[in-house]
């Protein structure tokens, strides 16, 4: 399989901001408070790392993908169709994290069409290659690139974005510092073109009417991202068939 | 320590050293198990459920096919102890206890009237107070009375030891890590056989008599109890009784469904191929089933299905 | 593992679309609620809570421990979950270790809060002995004993029953303790403290079946559903934590108006376990 | 378990056979009801190690220590452990990796008799209460599966425990704390003190009332249930399992405890022989003082269990030297080494290092020469051991 990279940013709504700030601490205290203060990384509040994805990194799988969002990058690999006793399965190693295998496994439940593979199973492996913060979100994104790559028949691409919460903002696409310091957090796994939410989990305090707006502000941000992987799967066929 | 007051002979809960502790039994604890038990000893607590007798579940470990499968599972639960400790499942102390009671059980069922089909039981430990084992045996042999499982005999266990030179019926944790003997017995309460006995650290043969002869009595007082249990909770082991929750849970779906449901598990989940030849023992509740004896095999056909009314 | 015939099917899904489910309850209705506490005399804190057929039985234990570096002026809260063999065979052995990690997981979102310590049923910081020296460690252990559907609305209540059962050792700290030296502490053992668990939310599962969503699901309408979002809210209306379980993917919207429908459903869920916690705590003074 | 259905099973009319037999006192293999099979207990070239065969049941034991630190409720008493190692050479049901049930019981069983009826002095096994004890670990492999593993089993632990010696070891320095273990050449490793020989004598239960002791394999598949009861010849009951199964009276059990008496001082008498036969041979060997050819009791099994050649070469090379040197001193490479690496080899190492004051710190003992690559390696077993108790 071919391979291309790219690169492309996306942001939601609001524009870029610039400065660095050093300590956390105030970080936070600007975070809670500050209408839009820039973050450490000079991105906005409503700003998303630069994504940078590419399909077909390991040759041995059916399908694989590789993506960097700052710090964080991940790789995913399909291994499958393949014959199988159990149904469907998911299976995540390098991240010592069970937890992640099931919501990545929540997330795509009702994206691939499992009835077109009876009695078959589908591995995906995931391996966190650099932990930077929003790292499930970015492992679903991929796992779902991965998957289209394999040729594993979806309704749609999923992707996914999460946020966190600080007093009365939203921080999109959070990175590991902003996380440790977070009051909540919100992943959103959506379907852009059929606008399905597939995987919904939060945490922390949020008052009323935020979580309308967060979860708003993802489904944006995951829309624009599916743009992003629709292309460079776009551009991977090109590529193929010249 | 001075496990037994020299002046007062009284241990160190208040109890007398042939005393046991309170014991209660309660059956039908788990609402969805075939059969459930709930015993207590003093403050060990404990919950049996048996699942059974229902197809073997994995053909590999079906040794004989001419008698049930019996299996058994021996769980802490994480709050059971004194000390909270997370300790890996399958550990060797649970790995031997669930193989003993597997086999102290399998004593008294009559597997081979349930060829071909499997006895789930598990049992779980609430509280742990010393003589667990005991408990769990006994919990068993109740929820095997409530599941309708066949049995020729009542099964129970007690322990006792040996501390400050006397014999001590039913040792608390206290009593049993003190370091003396403890000795575990597991009775066929009315052939008066013993098929359970375990002990450890060294005593010398004639105090080895007293103190089985010890715990053995107090199997019988625990047998006593439980039959009681049994009166009152209607169970009867002599006679087969069809576990009523597998009658009444597909019976709902009789009446809403049609019948398919009710064979479906009827024939999955009962295979009484033994029982075929007495049919109208197997009829109970507002709904009776019927059994042709012709059709043994175990099937989920509802090809043997005679009549129901 | 629930099996059913297609007649079934349809009517569990039938009865749902008229508001009038198997086991006569409305779509909203919870499953009759019992409980009682104290049934862990080692614990600091229990309780067995029933709904319907599930059952649970949760406990706490206090320990002292140390509070960890990156938060010295905070106690620490673990939950774990395990399910017994005997709710069901599919359990045995480590058969049980996936839905206890995923049960585990899903109540330590819904209470532990965020990681700032926003929004947790427990205010970590009363758990507090010594700055920095001592702490208390909470463990909360919830074990499934018999289960047929809701178990995680079942646990975080028998959770929420067990906190507030709990007492904590009142404890004393000499004075005269050096800053660099570990402080003595003298653990009461016939003062305790009561847990303020008035921010301990409750979990109320809305299983989405067909079209309609309902609370308190059993097993066999739990294999029906296409998918179901479990919101943790508190008594002041507040969300602690929400996790969508299962497969098909929902319209945006659905999901507000279940987080709505949940809000309001929680609020009546809440009296209902007050007012059993009463009863429950009553009955225990009395034995 | 999942191998369970590898077990052999005997045919309706193999079982029917066995029955049969013994209604008229008769067992297949020509014994009577209370009789054991002939035993054959040999030891390896170096102490603590044992072979024990009982018909055609085969157990090897192997006995070593190491120093450790004491567990917190028992500062001043040292550890004894047993493991076992069922390989499915021995019996097809036997299942590689994982031990299954029998292999727990047969453990725990063993266990039991040995430690809790305090066989092995413990007190003794303690250098400086509270920071070093030592560890004295029982391994105990199935060779061969001919029925009644659990009393094989259980006296090739004791033959191996009764010759097995362990370093002697001095407490010194500015502290008291410091410890000195000496090398075998130097100072004469010492004996373990057994109080008494607790031996397990298994009876079968067959329908019908039926009783034999050392069942056979295919015994085993036939009875109803089975008891092992662990007493000593003083008359003591150490140990009991009988893990349900076929139920007798109590009189019947205590007549049984009777017969194991008999056969208990029997079977210590038998051990004590061997061990006797052993130790008078080697103390032999030591005034003969051989320079090459060293009088060996190669086991078979000894071969079977090396696995590598160069392993062996350096081995026998070492053993050469050393006891053309002084006779008596026996080191510790054992073979075993590669099979269990962490404990064996740390263990080793305290075995043949030489004197060398081994304070509070182990590390100080590895300064002992390295030998060989794999002492080598050993720091990091150590300090991963290390963690492991931290």
């Amino acid at each position: 399989m071919s391979a291309l990279a790219g690169t492309g940013t996306y942001s939601p709504a609001a524009a870029a901001g610039g400065k660095r700030r050093e300590r956390k601490e105030e970080l936070r205290r600007h975070l809670v408070e500050d209408a839009d203060w820039p973050r450490a990384d000079g991105r906005s509040f409503h700003d998303c790392r630069p994504a940078f994805m590419q399909t077909g990194p390991t040759t041995a799988a059916s399908g694989s993908a590789y993506a960097e969002f700052g710090k964080t990058k991940v790789i995913v690999s399909v291994f499958g169709p393949r014959e199988s006793k159990k149904a469907m399965m998911y299976s995540d190693v390098g991240a010592d994290n069970k937890e992640y295998s099931s919501m990545l496994h929540k997330a795509f439940e009702g994206a691939v069409m499992l009835h077109t593979f009876p009695k078959t199973t589908v591995d995906v492996f995931a391996l966190v290659l650099e932990s930077g913060g929003s790292d499930l979100p970015i492992i679903i994104s991929c796992a779902s690139l991965a998957l289209a790559d394999a040729g594993i028949m979806m309704y749609d691409l999923v992707t996914s974005v999460s946020v966190s919460c600080f007093g009365k903002n939203i921080i999109i696409d959070p990175t590991s510092d902003e996380e440790a310091w977070q009051d909540g957090s919100l992943v959103v796994a959506f379907m852009p073109a059929r606008k399905e939410i597939t995987q919904l989990t939060l945490n922390g305090e949020w008052s009323d009417g935020r979580i309308t707006n967060a979860v708003e502000l993802c489904m944006d941000a995951c829309s624009k991202l599916g743009d992003i992987m629709r292309d460079r799967l776009k551009d991977t066929a090109t590529l193929t068939s010249e | 320590m001075e496990y037994v007051n020299p002046l007062t002979g009284f241990r160190v809960d208040g109890r007398r050293p042939n005393e046991m502790r309170q014991l209660k039994g309660e059956v039908g604890v788990v609402a969805r198990a075939d059969g459930s038990a709930l015993f207590e000893m003093g403050n060990t607590r404990v919950i049996a459920a048996v699942y059974g007798p229902r197809e073997v579940q994995n053909k590999g470990q079906q040794v004989n096919s001419n008698e049930a499968l019996v299996r058994c599972e021996y769980r802490m639960a994480e709050f059971s102890t004194g000390d909270r400790r997370r300790k890996p499942k399958g550990d060797r102390r649970s790995t031997e206890i669930s193989l003993v009671i597997r086999q102290t059980m399998e004593a008294s069922i009559l597997t081979h009237l349930m060829p071909r089909s499997q006895i789930d039981i598990y049992v779980q430990v609430l509280q742990a107070d010393g003589g667990t084992r005991s408990a769990c045996i006994n919990a068993a042999t109740l929820a095997l009375a409530d599941a309708g499982i066949p049995m020729r005999d009542i099964v129970t266990s007690c322990s006792a030891g040996y501390l400050c030179s006397t014999p001590l019926l039913d040792l608390n944790y206290l009593e049993d890590s003190a370091g003396g003997s403890d000795v575990t017995v597991g009775i066929l309460a009315k052939m008066d056989k013993v098929t359970l006995l375990q002990m450890d650290a060294k005593l010398p043969m004639d105090t080895f008599e007293n103190v089985m002869g010890l715990a053995i009595e107090g199997c019988k007082a625990i047998a006593s109890y439980i039959q009681e249990c049994m009166q009152i909770n209607d169970l009867n082991l002599s006679k087969i009784a069809v576990p009523t929750m597998d009658i009444t849970q597909p019976l709902k779906s009789l009446t809403c469904c049609g019948w398919m449901a009710f064979v479906h598990c009827i024939a999955v989940h009962r295979n009484f191929l033994g029982l075929l030849e007495r049919p109208m023992e197997y009829v109970e509740g507002p709904v009776g089933l019927l059994l042709s004896p012709k059709s043994r095999r175990p099937q989920n056909s509802p090809s043997h299905f005679v009549g129901i009314w | 593992m629930v099996g059913l015939s297609e007649g079934e099917k349809h009517f569990i899904r039938g009865g749902i679309t008229q508001d009038l489910r198997t086991d006569g309850r409305k779509r909203l209705q919870f499953r009759a609620l019992s409980v009682q506490t104290g049934v862990i005399p080692q614990a600091n804190g229990s309780a067995r809570v029933r709904l319907g057929a599930t059952e649970i039985i949760a406990s706490v234990k206090a320990e002292l421990g140390k509070p960890s570096i990156l938060h010295p002026d905070k106690g620490k809260v673990s939950i774990f979950v395990d399910c017994s063999p005997t709710a069901e065979p599919m359990f045995e052995g480590r058969g049980s270790e996936e839905l206890s990690a995923e049960l585990s997981v899903s109540l330590q979102r819904c209470l532990l809060g965020g990681k700032s310590g926003a929004g947790a049923a427990i205010d970590l910081s009363s758990l507090i002995v010594v700055e920095g020296k001592v702490c208390w460690d909470l463990y909360i252990d919830g074990l499934v004993v018999s289960s047929d559907g809701n178990l995680l609305d079942a646990l975080a209540a028998a959770i929420k029953v067990a906190l507030s059962d709990t007492g904590i050792p009142k404890v004393n700290v000499s004075v005269n303790a050096a800053s660099d030296e570990e402080p003595e502490v003298d653990v009461s053992d016939e003062e305790f403290l009561q847990f303020d668990t008035s921010s301990v939310p409750v979990i109320i599962t809305l299983t989405k079946v067909g079209r309609h969503y309902i609370v308190d699901a059993n097993s066999e309408e739990e294999s029906q559903m296409s998918s179901a979002v479990s919101v943790s809210v508190n008594r002041h209306g507040q969300i602690c934590g929400l996790t969508k379980r299962g497969g098909a993917g929902l319209d945006p919207s659905v999901i507000f108006d279940m987080i709505s429908v949940a809000k309001h459903v929680s609020q009546q869920f809440i009296s209902l376990l007050d007012s059993e916690i009463a009863a429950a705590e009553a009955e225990e003074a009395e034995c | 378990m999942a191998m369970e259905h590898l077990r052999w099973r005997p045919t309706v009319n193999e079982r029917d056979f066995i029955e049969r037999a013994l209604q008229s006192d008769l067992r297949v293999d020509g014994r009577h009801s209370f009789d054991f099979r002939k035993l054959k207990i040999t030891f390896g070239r170096e102490d603590g190690s044992s072979e024990v065969q009982l018909g055609e049941t085969h157990v090897m034991g192997y006995v070593t220590a190491q120093l450790v630190q004491p567990y917190r409720d028992r500062p001043n008493e040292g550890t004894l452990a047993i493991f076992t190692e069922f390989s499915p050479m021995a019996d097809p049901a036997f299942e590689p990796g994982r031990p299954g049930e029998s292999a727990i019981e047969l453990g725990r069983v063993i266990d039991r008799g040995l430690r809790e009826s305090r066989a092995v002095d413990m007190e003794s096994l303690c250098v400086v209460a509270g920071k070093h004890v030592w560890s004295v670990r029982v391994d105990l492999h199935i060779l061969d599966n001919g029925g009644n593993l659990i009393d094989a089993a259980n006296i090739a632990a004791l033959a191996a425990l009764s010759t097995f010696r362990r370093p002697e070891c001095t407490v010194g320095g500015d502290d008291g704390q410091q410890v000195t273990v000496h090398d075998p050449e130097v100072r004469d490793p010492l004996p373990l003190t057994i109080h008494h020989m607790p031996i397990a004598v298994t009876f079968a239960y067959f329908g019908e009332g039926n009783i034999v002791v050392d069942p056979t394999y295919k015994e085993e598949a036939v009875m109803g249930g089975r008891m092992t009861a662990t007493v000593n010849s003083n008359g003591d009951v150490c140990a009991i399992q009988k893990a349900g199964g076929e139920g007798v009276m109590s009189s019947v059990i205590m007549q049984c405890l009777r017969i194991a008496l008999v056969k208990a001082a029997d079977i210590t008498s038998k051990i004590k022989k061997a061990v006797d036969s052993y130790t008078t041979e080697k103390a032999l060997k030591k005034v003969k003082r051989l320079p090459t050819s060293v009088p060996q009791k190669i086991s078979v099994t000894d071969v079977i269990m090396e696995d590598k050649g160069d392993g062996e070469l350096e081995k026998q090379t070492v053993d050469v030297q050393q006891i053309s040197k002084d006779p008596p001193t026996i080191v510790k490479v054992s073979s075993h080494e590669d099979a269990q690496p962490m404990t064996e080899s740390s263990n080793a190492e305290v075995n043949t290092s030489s004197a060398v004051a081994a304070g509070e710190s182990d590390e100080s003992q590895e300064i002992g020469s390295p030998k060989s690559l794999k002492d080598a390696i050993k720091p990091k077993h150590k300090r991963k051991k290390k963690s492991d108790k931290s």
